[in-house]
């Protein structure tokens, strides 16, 4: 089985030590909540920032373009300097907006994708909460932030707002029925809710593999589904540039433009988190077979890298998406749904439930 | 439920949406603005404003002369520059009945062509960013950039070159000018199936422009849609091949009729133009024949007294130009029949009951040019 | 039965196009090669306008600092956006006559609009495009240019 | 096709007041204003020449008067006609509105009012242009504006 | 970590957008006018509410939303258990399978999934 040499639960496990040693047990509670939160708002920052930074680079290459170059070697900074310029800006109030929905609507999705953030596993022992719902929890919470977009949109009274929301609303209540169906498949596999178990359950070959071919029908679904429900092109189609200028955000400024901005990348992150960790094993090393000498390699490389290497691979499939279509219609976009991906997952379904049935899984 | 309890259930049947598309609108090209009548999702009409950059280019003219006037053309249909330039030079040459050198003739049309090659490269990225598919900008301006720089090369500008002069052109080409146009024949034949294996194949995109904006032949004809988007309506209009002028004539290509009248037929005959283009500058570029680059002229330039109308075939339609004289050096009444005029005001015909995306598809599809418009 | 056939070859018909249109997307990302992007107040030095380039106006002026303008006035007729203006003296030559000479040649960068006429029609081939293109100044005043250089003399044929 | 001709006759017959002019590059038909709208309808459903394709319309400011232009084309047979009528009374220049019969020429007649100042009957929707109401016809050869039009 | 420390989680969340906010409001220019105020129409004066009954399609869609995600979450334990029960449970699944398709085939003929 996997090493342990990288067993981040032995970290935090020496933490807790120490801070027990220190002081009373109800302030090692409290400390240890201080530091998990300064630790999840520190790397909830960054990751966006580098995400920002990573879908301009992709689609610069794409694009056979540099991409930005200036602020810093390579640009690397430049995301710093544009979170700067955001701060900078001046947040204006929109003549007869609701204002308190359209302040509520920035926290409604930050606070969604922060709560989907605390259930993934990030490495081995590295999990905020590890629900036995796991999955479950995921989907429920991200799916909840389009409460925040239809909110966003419907207060700021702008009728390009309007449109973008209620399209928004439309396309997320569609795609959350394939995302719950497309992981359900590997629930059925894995016998379980809890992610942690999930991911253990990939020790011996991820579920794309071991799943066959109804595993990869129902990744496809998962990734297809996920983009939708995270407004990301090519389904676009809330914030709609060429139609509806901005959709649903047209009338924020600086820092809470920002934080739609910042959502939509972080609900990118966690819609891949959780493929990586469903479908692709998680902080699981790759594993072949019995080629003893080359799963010892891989098993050197620590699980922090492979869920990290992984998660970016599948935000990089969904960049290069939505980098390559043109967007759909909004019919169009309901008819993808409930006339293929529903139908297929439901058969998919089916599928599983008959393999598992036979055991013809590893 | 049938469909027609679906529609008693409709609530806000009769609520009406005003929505101002333009003038600062991403998908409308410049400062054209849409004054669109939404139901739901569904465009009930649209009225078109414009006028936002109206320059009367037409009372300008009876001020200029006509070597001055060739270079405020540009400015109509900037995407066709050279189309326009020469369309003046046409009506000078015809009234003054002026024999232009054949070499003059083969190399008006070489770069017509260019320069319709040109305006289609940047319809097709515009068009695709209008769907949506914003990596088609970036290869469509990047390939653009090879016919611009033949451009620069020769003319010394590249978006507005005034290079023709009533009676021939300003200078001779480039003498590199033939080696790249050909270097460039061979990249952009290479390049065009990835066009169309990143869009025009796309299952998102037929399902975008097909049966989308349907423009009868009857429309077409009624409302005066010319250029590629009558002919994808199969309204044969080239007037490459009805009157033809500079060496048209002396070319073999066909003239692309689409019959279907929907968006992605207007999509196809500019997709089979570029290649058509490519094979009348690959039969032309060979035989360019020597001689002088410019008729004698003389160097005031007066129309005798009359009326004169000549049409040409710009990258979006058809440009007529109609002049008065009355014997002056300056023009009595010039007009300009400009393509998009025509086009632009079909949209409401084409449009009505579509949806919002499909009006972009629509209004992408229609190639328009605003100033072209205004004038 | 058919109906189901036709669903699924649309399905992977579409499906295939999509792949289609992905293949050039990735192609392009895996070949940096391909980037065409001009690296551009970087690569000023390397940067060449081609010989006809439209840049401005310019009177080129000889190593005796003598021009070829006798201010007659052709390229601020031809003009037509009033970009030109011609300032005239009169003084004697060497023969005790008259003579036209120009006092300064304005030239308006701000209304130009590079259509050529004045080069062209120069009938002294006193004028020229320069191959400067970066203009850009904070005050509309800069771009009003004196092509003659102070001090200048028009040039004679050798006869 | 029909030559110029040939196109004379039918025009002939089917207008007797047209006159045509001599010398010309196109066949131009000068028709009084109130027969315009009829010779149109007759030229266009008439199956000898089909005039079913309107490539202009404009008018020209001949100090006296106002001139009509059209330039129609068939798209069958490719003949081209330049069909004219002048408007002796420039203060109140009115003309029958052909958009009934070819729709884009609403259009042309829209910007020929907004520029000239010349009305329509029937027209569907004269409202100004380019141009802000009150703006004047600035086509016309009075026409003043000391502010944006620098005389040469 | 307990499950309830969730609420840890939504506290950093709400500091994070509250304290960005805040922190905005205060370093930045503040230059309000009555037209930037409007709201966006591409720089046309907006006519008429923005807040208008919408069409019905968005709600058509809600409605069947409803009924396939609640049946979705019957669906999930079923998962969890199906190895474990084996053939009972894949029957029974089959048939639950046919009712919701055939749900899905009643709104697709009935054409309530056609966008209107």
């Amino acid at each position: 089985m996997t090493s342990n040499i990288y067993d981040f639960s032995t970290l935090t496990g020496q933490i807790h030590t120490w801070l027990s040693g220190l002081m009373s047990p109800g302030w090692v509670t409290f400390t240890e909540f201080v530091l998990v939160g300064l630790v999840f708002l520190l790397a909830y920052a960054l990751l966006g920032l580098f995400l920002v930074y990573a879908e301009r680079k992709v689609c610069a290459f794409m694009q056979n373009r540099v991409g930005p170059n200036r602020v810093g070697k390579w640009g690397i900074i430049q995301t710093i300097a544009d979170l700067i310029k955001l701060l900078l800006k001046e947040l204006i109030p929109i003549r007869k907006s609701d204002p308190f929905l359209f302040n509520l609507a920035p926290f409604i999705v930050i606070i969604c994708s922060f709560l989907a953030m605390a259930a993934i596993p990030y490495a081995k022992g590295l999990q905020a909460i590890d629900f036995n719902i796991g999955v479950f929890y995921v989907m429920a919470v991200s799916s909840l932030s389009v409460v925040g977009i239809l909110l966003a949109g419907w207060s700021s009274n702008s009728k390009y707002s309007l449109i973008g929301a209620m399209r928004s609303g439309a396309q997320i209540v569609s795609y959350e029925l394939s995302v719950g169906l497309s992981l359900l498949s590997i629930i059925v596999f894995a016998g379980t809710m809890q992610l942690s178990g999930i991911v253990e359950s990939q020790a011996n070959g991820w579920w794309i593999f071991k799943g066959h071919i109804p595993a990869v029908i129902s990744f496809i679904i998962f990734l297809i589904a996920s983009t939708a429900e995270i407004n990301r092109g090519p389904f676009d189609l809330a914030e709609a540039e060429s139609e509806l200028t901005a959709g649903f955000h047209t009338e924020y400024s600086g820092i809470k433009f920002a934080f739609f901005f910042l959502a939509e990348y972080m609900n990118m992150f966690i819609v891949s988190a959780i493929a990586a960790t469903v479908f692709l094993g998680g902080w699981m090393p790759l594993h072949i077979g019995n080629w003893e000498g080359f799963n010892q390699i891989m098993d050197y490389i620590p699980s922090i890298i492979w869920f990290i290497g992984k998660t970016f691979f599948v935000i990089w499939v969904i960049m290069w998406f939505k980098w390559t279509f043109p967007r759909l219609r909004i019919d169009q976009l309901l008819t993808l749904e409930w006339k293929y991906l529903l139908p297929i997952s439901l058969f998919n379904i089916i599928l599983i439930a008959f393999i598992v049935l036979m055991g013809w899984h590893f | 439920m049938s469909e027609e309890i679906i529609k008693d259930v409709i609530i806000g049947e009769n609520e009406e949406y005003i929505v101002n598309m333009g003038p600062q609108h991403p998908s409308t090209h410049g400062v054209l603005r849409l004054e669109v009548c939404l139901k739901g999702e569904t465009v009930k009409y649209l009225i078109p404003h414009i006028g936002y950059i109206h320059r009367g280019i037409e009372k300008m003219t009876e001020a200029l002369t006509y070597p001055q006037i060739i270079h405020l053309t540009d400015r109509m249909d900037y995407l066709s520059a050279h189309i326009n330039n020469e369309a003046v030079c046409l009506v000078v040459e015809d009234a003054m009945q002026i024999e232009v050198p054949e070499r003059v003739k083969y190399i008006r049309t070489i770069l017509d062509e260019l320069n319709r090659l040109a305006s289609h490269q940047l319809w097709w990225s515009a068009f695709g960013m209008d769907l949506g598919a914003l990596t088609t900008f970036f290869y469509g301006l990047r390939d653009r950039e090879y016919i611009l720089d033949i451009f620069e090369e020769s003319f010394g500008s590249r978006l507005l070159h005034s290079f023709v002069m009533p009676g021939g052109l300003m200078h001779d080409i480039h003498p590199n000018f033939q080696k790249r146009t050909k270097e460039f024949i061979t990249y952009f034949r290479k390049k065009l199936p990835e066009y169309d294996q990143l869009l025009t194949g796309n299952v998102i995109f037929h399902n975008r422009s097909k049966g989308i904006g349907y423009m009868s032949k009857e429309t077409a004809i009624g409302y005066g849609v010319t250029g590629p988007s009558g002919r994808g309506s199969g309204f044969s209009c080239d007037i490459r091949k009805i009157a033809p002028y500079g060496a048209y004539d002396k070319v073999q290509f066909n003239e692309i009729l689409e019959t279907e009248g929907d968006t992605f037929a207007r999509y196809q005959v500019r997709m089979r133009e570029m290649w058509e283009s490519l094979n009348i500058i690959e039969q032309l570029i060979d035989n360019i024949p020597e001689g002088d680059y410019t008729a004698k002229m003389k160097p005031i330039i007066k129309l005798p007294a009359g009326e004169y109308f000549r049409r040409v075939e710009t990258a979006r339609g058809e440009l007529a130009v109609y002049v008065v004289s009355d014997g002056n050096k300056s023009p009595y009444r010039m007009r300009f029949r400009t393509p998009n005029f025509s086009n632009l005001f079909v949209m409401n015909e084409i449009a009505k009951g579509c949806k919002i995306a499909d009006l972009i598809a629509i209004s992408g599809s229609l190639d328009l040019v605003i100033p072209d418009i205004d004038r | 039965m058919n109906s189901i056939a036709k669903y699924l070859s649309e399905l992977f018909k579409g499906v295939s196009t999509l792949w289609a249109g992905m293949r050039i997307t990735g192609k392009y990302f895996f070949s940096p090669g391909a980037i065409v992007t001009q690296q551009y107040p970087e690569n000023r030095k390397t940067l060449k306008m081609t010989d006809r380039f439209k840049g401005e106006v310019i009177m080129p002026h000889d190593e005796n600092n003598q021009h070829a303008c006798t201010g007659c006035g052709i390229c601020e007729m031809n003009c037509p956006n009033g970009s030109i203006e011609i300032i005239t003296d009169r003084v004697p030559n060497a023969e005790g006559k008259m003579e036209r000479v120009i006092d300064k040649h304005i030239y308006h960068l701000s209304m130009c609009t590079f259509c050529g006429l004045c080069v062209k029609t120069c009938p002294s081939d006193a004028l020229a495009f320069g191959q400067k293109f970066e203009h850009a100044v904070f005050d509309r005043n800069k771009l009003t240019k004196v092509l003659n250089q102070p001090g200048s003399k028009l040039r004679k044929e050798a006869k | 096709m029909l030559n110029r001709e040939e196109l004379k006759k039918i025009i002939g017959s089917l207008e007797p007041d047209a006159t045509f002019s001599e010398g010309t590059q196109l066949l131009e038909v000068t028709v009084p204003a109130e027969k315009l709208y009829a010779l149109a309808e007759k030229l266009k459903s008439d199956s000898r020449t089909t005039f079913d394709y309107m490539i202009n319309h404009t008018a020209i400011d001949f100090v006296k008067n106002f001139t009509v232009v059209y330039h129609l084309e068939s798209t069958e047979m490719r003949h081209l006609v330049v069909l004219k009528s002048i408007l002796e009374d420039k203060d109140n220049a009115k003309v029958d509105s052909l958009s009934a019969l070819y729709p884009a020429v609403e259009y042309f007649e829209r910007e020929v009012f907004d520029l000239f100042g010349i009305q329509y009957n029937n027209h569907p929707y004269l409202k100004r242009f380019f141009m802000e109401d009150g703006a004047g016809f600035p086509l016309r050869k009075d026409y003043r504006d000391e502010v944006n039009i620098i005389e040469r | 970590m307990e499950s309830e420390s969730l609420i840890l989680f939504f506290i950093i969340a709400v500091i994070l957008v509250g304290g960005a906010i805040i922190f905005a409001t205060l370093i930045a220019p503040s230059s309000l006018n009555p037209v930037k105020s409007e709201p966006y129409e591409c720089g046309i004066e907006s006519e008429g509410p923005a807040w208008i009954q919408f069409n019905v399609g968005y709600y058509l869609f809600a409605i069947i939303y409803l009924v396939f995600d609640v049946e979705t979450v019957f669906l999930f334990p079923w998962g969890v258990v199906m190895k474990a029960i084996g053939i009972r449970a894949f029957i029974e699944i089959i048939i639950f399978f046919f009712i919701l398709g055939l749900g899905l085939l009643y709104a697709w003929k009935k054409r309530a999934l056609k966008w209107v």
